[in-house]
């Protein structure tokens, strides 16, 4: 009688793949007492203490979150709960760092962390992918991702990380190419000396990809993978920045967009953002361009809290870029080239808050002549699945596509779209990756690529 | 100057004059509480009728020549009118209860129930009696045996000392209110079984008839006890300002002078 | 947890239940809250909070006059805390004061309505005037840390500059108000005990403030840094017991000189009530002090020398006490009722100088009191404790400290909300006594003596027979209800009450209406309830068309407010029966003295005695005098 | 059974509603202090302010709260106006109040019909919410005790007070029903800020909190690595 209804998937049997996720290195014994102290300084150190504080209080129990959350949708599994998995860090923060749950903890007794909590925890808080769709719907005004965020930090400085993560980290700080996909040097030299043929075969047009100018307007950050997967992306970007003629360069030293440290840990992401400081304080940029992703921006944005020093450059995402060139008339778009029906997707960390949401629709109705919103959208559009670094757990893509992906796939099919845009790294990975999956038909593309196919050069 | 005079062998203990205050000051009913000082004076209660030693003493406000409660409050909010009695100003009042310290008679009663409290005690029907509204106090004019009545001082004094002398046996040859504290403008006269000491402070000592030094004598007024401090306050600041001012001088001038003779002392040395 | 966050937790918890009682205190008044009389209008507010407060804060002007005029320079290190400690008394001293003022928000009458020859009007002045100099002298502490802000610093090089003219003045301004407090109680000659009371007083009070002075800075200097864990300055603080030796000989010299001169030694070796507090007095001010300052053995072991300021600190401070209330000759002799301050009372008192504290601990805290400031308080050590599971971490110590000093606060705040009796608010300091009910048709049994005993009345008869209307008797009857008694609506014995029933009328069991069945709606709309009742309110024959018989008349009440029994019996009862008496022969055959006052009142001077309202008092009796029995 | 009726109107009522006061009181100043260290602490005070101020008029007018879970939402909102408006505007409640703490709204108060339409409404709400509750195996299985407990603690005094005021009639029932009424409503109080029901006061603050918090601290990372003990280590 009152069941609900919004939640109800159209469905056969699932199978539901395994989350398992390998880890670097398995940590020592006393897990809880370990837990303990981090948690204890997370709390000294970090300002998360004032929100967890208000949420152990405010927190209802209504269930409104299951209705946004994509993942419990799929499964159907209460241990997906955004709510249920909040708990699992709220009810420690309850016990141990609360005066009212410790008074209540001592005459009553009750929740005691365990091991086997923790196994919970280190299971549950990678299966949420950090979207934080359920923020908008939840009354007390919880935000899950946060919850998501702390718990993770925990358990990677316990060691609990998925060994990807972990390694490609490493990469980036320690290693010698200081990128995520570890790509030498020399080998992005080639690459780019190869699409800058491709541009002038596609456009005519002799479009530089300029390394290591001093003093440039923008300094250009990609998400590193694109160099490998998405070259029309930026091939797209570069005619861009040609045909608007903006000075822009890419540093030699340091040029990788992704910080997986949003994804879990404070530590890497300050670290990461340091060497982003540091390649763009040597180039003398005046400002931080960052290419088609959602992640990159949303960390590149702290960057204005970890730059030391006086003088943070504005960050700007090439989405707003290119909006504000084509408002100001310094590029042209040809309304006729694309005619297939095209949908976009909104990367969460740069719709959710309402931040990067009318721009790209504005260029796309530029010159896509059909163009489908997917429901929900803007704001509200569900994650493509592999939020919150579980796109590049190459181990779970079972569960990332057909659990996390399910409801991205579903909506693309509904709209009856060939092209897809995704503006962010992590969506084209995941998406693609869906699409195959779960055999919905379309071309994943970004917005960019698009770009490149209508844009008018003149000389 | 207006005074009342009350006879003590005349009363019969009625109420009428109690009565009488209430309806004209308008008075709300009276409860008992337990921080009344059960002489049946109250907040609400400004005249009261003792029952003591078969005679009804009635109790209020004595109206002193000099009042100690007037010089005590410290923003002037009782005062002395050439009327004789004495008034309250509610409206300059902060309510520090110095007067209710400082009566020697204990009259002046306190509002401890309500939140916003005043002092209340007799006014001699002050107001209304200025107004026009009636010729004397409510409660003279109440009494139905002339126990009590209103006059000038003088003139109730002359008639006090010819009853006294018309009737030596009954009555005690003393005129309450004519000397102690300085005079007051509430008179008594009492029979000789019933002497009425006890209204006074003054008989509230432990050692009755010890005198101590110091002590103002029994017809002495009140105010200028603290009086003679107070005129002091101006030489004492005054005094104190000069003396700091000085030892500080020439404190500084021997600091500076051993300072001169140490200096003197080391360019000596060296 | 730290000693100084232990102390802190008490002074919340203290503060909270010290909020309870001042709220409590400024909605139901000074009545309720305190056992302050008629008899004895000032207590424990004044002679602690305000008498106590200015002698404790003495040690400023001590110390500013050793330290800025004498030059004794070593002082220097502790003048800043003596100063802070007598600024925030001093309004600790202003903050008890508004408590204890009947109408406090008045208190600025003070500056407009002048009345010079009071006393307490050059108090008031001077402790205004004082607390300005010494918000003056102590401001230069708390600018110093904005040196980088031109206004403050500017101000700053004055306040430096004028320190020595400013130093002077609080001397003066002191000595003025200190001695004052004295001459306060020069005009109740005979209401102090004669142990107190001298023509001197002022100059009594001025020497013992200054010896108050020098031993609360120790108390105080040892208290903190007993708190802080820090090095106290043991070679100022023997200085200071060695000058105070020769002030406290003085004191007692002086005291003891003015009891013999006046001729009040009779009183020193009596067996009462106020000698035993006169020599516990002197005993804590001046005797344990002396000894242990005067043995240089005694005087160097810390915990001694910090036991005799404290003697003496509590030996000034019960002087104060007792000049200002626990001395009064009408709380020592029967002649008034005993009074000894309330738990209210002594826990708003308590809850200031735990504000003043808290207020102390803070600039020690934050500015630079002391030499150096506090260690451990700025940073914490980089460092999380060991957890075991019965372990609980709030956060660094001052989130920590705010999570439980604020939930201390609530809990005690709660309970003492929760104490404070509903009995002394309501009941006016008076117990209900319910009349009992005795209803009956033809024949009623009427308690009309009030001895327990019931009295046949020939009820009906007095209908049929007499023909008397009712209303003559029941002034108001209630519906349907045709033999009312009198104590339907004079319900309670002594106190007022409301003939007609609104809880009856509102309540399920009974008429079950609400408010505006009778009551119109626009009251809601700004008209005051009490102001025009009657034009707002239903007559009670719209509803009860059968209220009275047809050939009644009846007495129209304009009030529903109705006396209290007794009151109602003197007034009402008695006459009528009076006149029926006159009237009837059958009555006077049976009750010939129904009417007379012996039959309730057979003892008029000793029924007062058994009645619990006159219990209290033994001498000064007071009773409702009833005309002269023959 | 009258004397325990005396001390919930008295000694307990003041007590309980001292503490749900001051204790709601202290949870919206500690939040607010903690929301202030926290932009004191981060070098980046700006916050989406249109986002956060779209959320928290959320809360208090929720149009949106329908979109998703109708029944659900509807049900809650009504609950949650009944639960307000019935107890605070009843003359009863307000007399209790002036008769206990000395300050209360008698001018403004409910009609008695409207109140006791209001109170039924109130209960039925509250029975279908946990019916939606029971019945739903996803809130069963995020539900904690708290959650029914207070849905049964909230309900009772409704259900009594409709009871007292409107059907019963013998004075011992009466009493019964009126004393678990006053006790009920002073156990609701006293847990009130110490439970979710605090939601009441800290709903207007979690966005403004939550955007606050998401402002990192710098130095954060560094300094835990050091308190672990783990300074200088690789990845």
């Amino acid at each position: 009688m009152f069941s609900d209804k919004s939640i109800a998937v159209t469905d056969e049997k699932l199978v539901i793949p395994e989350m398992k996720y390998n880890i670097e290195k398995v940590p020592e014994t006393d897990r809880v007492t370990q837990f303990l102290k981090i948690f204890a300084a997370l709390l000294k150190e970090t300002n998360y203490g004032s929100a967890l504080e208000l949420y152990t209080k405010v927190s209802a129990k209504c269930a409104k979150c299951t209705t946004s959350c994509h993942v419990f949708q799929a499964t159907k599994d209460v241990k997906d709960i955004p709510c249920y998995r909040s708990e699992l860090l709220l009810s420690v923060y309850r016990r141990y760092f609360s005066l009212e749950g410790s008074i209540y903890a001592r005459i009553f007794g009750g929740f005691e962390l365990t091991e086997e909590h923790i196994t919970q925890m280190q299971h549950s808080f990678w299966n949420c992918t950090a979207c934080r769709k359920c923020v908008l719907e939840c009354p007390s005004g919880i935000d899950h991702g946060m919850l998501t965020h702390i718990a993770r930090y925990i358990l990677a400085e316990m060691g609990l990380t998925p060994r990807a993560l972990v390694i490609s980290t490493r990469e980036q700080l320690q290693g010698e190419t200081g990128n995520t996909s570890a790509i030498p040097l020399i080998a992005l030299k080639d690459s780019l000396e190869f699409l800058e043929e491709e541009l002038k075969e596609a456009t005519g047009e002799d479009i530089k990809f300029p390394l290591d100018v001093e003093g440039a307007d923008y300094i250009f950050f990609a998400p590193v993978s694109d160099y490998l997967m998405e070259a029309e992306t930026l091939m797209g970007i570069a005619a861009v920045l040609h045909a608007a003629g903006v000075s822009w360069t890419i540093g030699t030293k340091y040029f990788d967009a992704i910080n997986y440290g949003l994804f879990y840990s404070d530590l890497v992401l300050g670290r990461v953002l340091r060497k982003m400081q540091e390649e763009t304080q040597r180039l003398k940029a005046k400002k931080v361009l960052i290419g088609e992703c959602g992640h990159a921006t949303r960390s590149a944005t702290f960057l204005k809290t970890y730059w030391q020093g006086e003088g943070c450059p504005e960050i700007v995402n090439i989405l707003q870029l290119t909006h504000q060139l084509l408002r100001e008339g310094r590029i042209k778009l040809d309304p006729t080239k694309i005619t297939e029906r095209v949908t976009y997707h909104d990367p969460c960390n740069l719709a959710r808050q309402n931040w990067i949401v009318e721009q790209p629709r504005e260029i796309i109705r530029a010159f896509c002549k059909d163009f489908v919103e997917m429901t929900p959208n803007k704001t509200e559009n569900y994650c493509c699945g592999g939020g919150g670094g579980t796109v590049s757990i190459d181990e779970i893509r079972k569960y990332r596509t057909t659990i996390s992906g399910r409801k991205k796939a579903e909506q693309i099919r509904k709209t009856e779209a060939h092209y897809v845009i995704a503006p962010c790294a992590n969506c084209k990975k995941q998406i693609r990756e869906t699409m195959e999956d779960n055999n919905v038909d379309g071309e994943l593309v970004g917005l960019h690529d698009l770009i490149l196919k209508a844009i008018v050069i003149n000389k | 100057m207006k005074a009342i005079l009350t006879d003590i062998t005349k009363c019969i203990g009625c109420t009428q004059c109690v009565s009488a205050c209430k309806v004209i000051n308008k008075l709300p009913p009276d409860k008992p509480r337990e921080w009344q000082k059960n002489d049946g004076l109250s907040a609400r209660n400004w005249t009261s009728v003792l029952f003591k030693d078969e005679y009804y003493v009635r109790k209020q406000c004595r109206h002193c020549i000099e009042p100690a409660c007037a010089a005590a409050c410290p923003v002037g909010a009782l005062h002395k009118t050439d009327f004789g009695a004495v008034i309250y100003d509610s409206n300059k009042c902060l309510g520090c209860r110095y007067c209710m310290m400082a009566c020697p008679y204990g009259i002046p009663r306190y509002d401890w129930d309500s939140a916003v409290p005043y002092v209340r005690k007799c006014i001699m029907c002050y107001e209304n009696i200025n107004n026009g509204v009636i010729d004397q106090p409510a409660c003279t004019k109440a009494c139905p045996t002339g126990a009590t009545i209103f006059g000038e001082r003088e003139d109730l004094l002359i008639e006090a000392r010819k009853r006294i002398k018309n009737e030596p046996d009954k009555y005690l040859d003393t005129i309450y209110g004519e000397k102690e504290a300085g005079g007051t403008n509430v008179l008594y006269l009492t029979s000789k079984d019933c002497p009425l000491d006890f209204l006074f402070y003054y008989n509230n000592r432990i050692e009755k008839g010890v005198k101590l030094l110091g002590e103002p004598a029994f017809n002495q007024p009140y105010p200028p006890l603290t009086k003679k401090a107070m005129n002091s306050v101006p030489f004492a600041f005054v005094g104190m300002g000069a003396v700091m001012s000085g030892l500080y001088w020439i404190v500084k001038r021997r600091q500076k002078l051993e300072k001169e003779n140490k200096g003197a002392e080391d360019g000596k040395n060296q | 947890m730290e000693r100084i966050n232990k102390f802190k937790l008490v002074l919340w918890i203290i503060l909270g239940i010290a909020l309870a009682a001042g709220i409590t205190r400024f909605i139901f008044g000074l009545g309720a809250t305190t056992n302050l009389s008629d008899t004895t209008p000032w207590g424990f507010w004044i002679g602690f909070d305000v008498m106590g407060g200015v002698a404790l804060a003495a040690g400023g002007f001590v110390i500013a006059a050793f330290n800025y005029i004498f030059g004794r320079k070593e002082f220097h290190s502790i003048s800043r805390a003596a100063i802070l400690t007598a600024f925030l008394g001093y309004v600790a001293v202003v903050i008890g004061l508004l408590f204890d003022l009947g109408l406090p928000w008045n208190i600025w009458h003070m500056i407009i309505f002048w009345n010079p020859h009071s006393p307490l009007f050059e108090v008031g002045w001077c402790v205004m005037l004082y607390l300005t100099v010494l918000f003056l002298e102590f401001m230069p502490v708390v600018l110093e840390r904005f040196p980088n802000l031109h206004l403050l610093s500017k101000i700053h090089k004055v306040l430096t500059k004028i320190r020595i003219p400013l130093v002077v003045l609080g001397i003066m301004l002191s000595t003025l108000h200190q001695s004052s407090l004295g001459s306060l109680f020069l005009t109740m000659p005979y209401r102090l005990h004669p142990l107190w009371w001298s023509p001197i007083l002022p100059v009594i009070f001025f020497v013992s403030a200054i010896c108050l002075g020098l031993m609360m800075v120790i108390v105080e200097n040892m208290t903190s840094s007993y708190l802080y864990k820090r090095e106290f300055e043991e070679n100022i603080l023997g200085k200071l017991s060695r000058i105070a030796v020769y002030l406290l000989l003085f004191y007692l010299v002086l005291r003891f000189g003015d009891i013999i001169i006046r001729g009040a030694g009779i009183f020193l070796f009596q067996a009462s009530w106020g000698t035993y507090l006169f020599w516990l007095e002197l005993a804590l001010t001046v005797f344990i002090p002396l000894i242990i300052f005067i043995i240089p053995k005694l005087r160097k072991q810390p915990n001694f020398l910090y036991l005799g300021a404290l003697s003496g600190v509590f030996g000034i401070v019960l002087n104060r006490l007792n000049v200002g209330g626990l001395t009064h000759l009408t709380n020592l002799t029967k002649s008034g009722s005993f009074y000894f301050p309330s738990w209210l009372e002594l826990s708003i008192s308590a809850g200031v100088v735990s504000l003043a504290m808290l207020a102390f601990f803070y600039f020690i805290e934050n500015y630079s009191v002391w030499d150096e400031k506090p260690k451990d308080i700025d940073s914490e050590p980089l460092t999380v404790p060991k957890f075991n599971t019965n372990y609980v971490y709030l956060g660094p110590t001052k989130t920590a400290n705010r999570v439980k000093f604020s939930f201390a606060f609530v809990i005690a705040f709660g309970l003492a909300f929760a104490l404070i009796s509903g009995k002394h608010i309501y009941s006016k300091g008076f117990d209900k006594t319910p009349v009992y009910k005795a209803r009956g048709g033809d024949t009623l049994l009427i308690d009309g003596n009030r001895n327990g005993y019931g009295v046949m009345f020939p009820h009906k008869f007095h209908g049929d027979s007499i023909k008397i209307a009712c209303g003559k008797c029941h002034h108001l009857n209630k519906p349907k209800d045709k033999n009312t008694q009198c104590f339907e609506c004079h319900n309670d014995m002594y106190l007022t009450g409301d003939a007609f029933r609104h809880d009856w009328h509102t309540s399920a069991q009974g008429a079950n209406l609400n408010c505006f069945e009778c009551h119109k709606h626009n009251v809601n709309k700004g008209e005051e309830f009490r102001g025009n009742m009657a034009a707002i309110t239903k007559l009670c024959l719209k509803c009860h068309n059968d209220l009275f018989p047809a050939d009644v008349k009846v007495k129209i009440l304009k009030t529903y407010v109705t006396l209290s029994y007794t009151d109602a019996m003197h007034k009402l009862c008695i006459n009528c029966h009076k006149e029926r008496l006159a009237a009837d022969s059958l009555l006077r055959k049976s009750k010939p003295g129904l009417a007379l006052c012996s039959n309730c009142h057979p003892k008029p001077a000793q029924y007062s005695a058994e009645h619990k309202l006159f219990t209290k008092q033994n001498v000064n009796k007071w009773v409702v005098v009833p005309p002269r029995l023959k | 059974m009258e004397d325990l009726l005396n001390f919930a109107k008295g000694p307990l009522f003041r007590f309980s509603f001292a503490v749900m006061l001051l204790g709601l009181l202290r949870l919206f100043v500690l939040s607010l202090i903690n929301g202030f260290e926290a932009k004191k602490k981060a070098p980046d005070k700006s916050i989406p302010k249109g986002y956060v101020r779209k959320l928290t008029w959320g809360y208090l007018f929720p149009i949106r709260a329908f979109r998703t879970k109708p029944i659900y939402s509807l049900v809650s909102i009504i609950f949650h106006i009944g639960f307000i408006l019935t107890p605070l505007l009843l003359y009863s409640h307000a007399l209790l109040f002036s008769e206990s703490i000395g300050f209360s709204w008698m001018g403004i108060s409910l009609s008695k019909p409207v109140a006791d339409n209001l109170a039924l409404i109130t209960i039925f709400a509250g029975i279908i919410l946990l019916l939606l509750r029971l019945t739903s195996k996803i809130t069963r299985s995020i539900s904690r005790k708290q959650d029914y407990l207070w849905l049964l603690l909230l309900v009772v005094p409704f259900i009594t007070g409709y009871v007292c005021s409107a059907v019963v009639t013998e004075p011992a029932t009466y009493k019964t029903f009126l004393t678990i009424h006053v006790l009920s409503g002073d156990f609701i109080f006293i847990f009130m800020p110490f439970t979710k029901i605090a939601h009441c006061i800290l709903l207007p603050l979690s966005q403004w909190v939550t955007a606050r918090s998401w402002k990192f601290v710098p130095e954060a990372g560094e300094n835990i690595e050091k308190i672990l003990g783990k300074e200088g280590q690789k990845l």
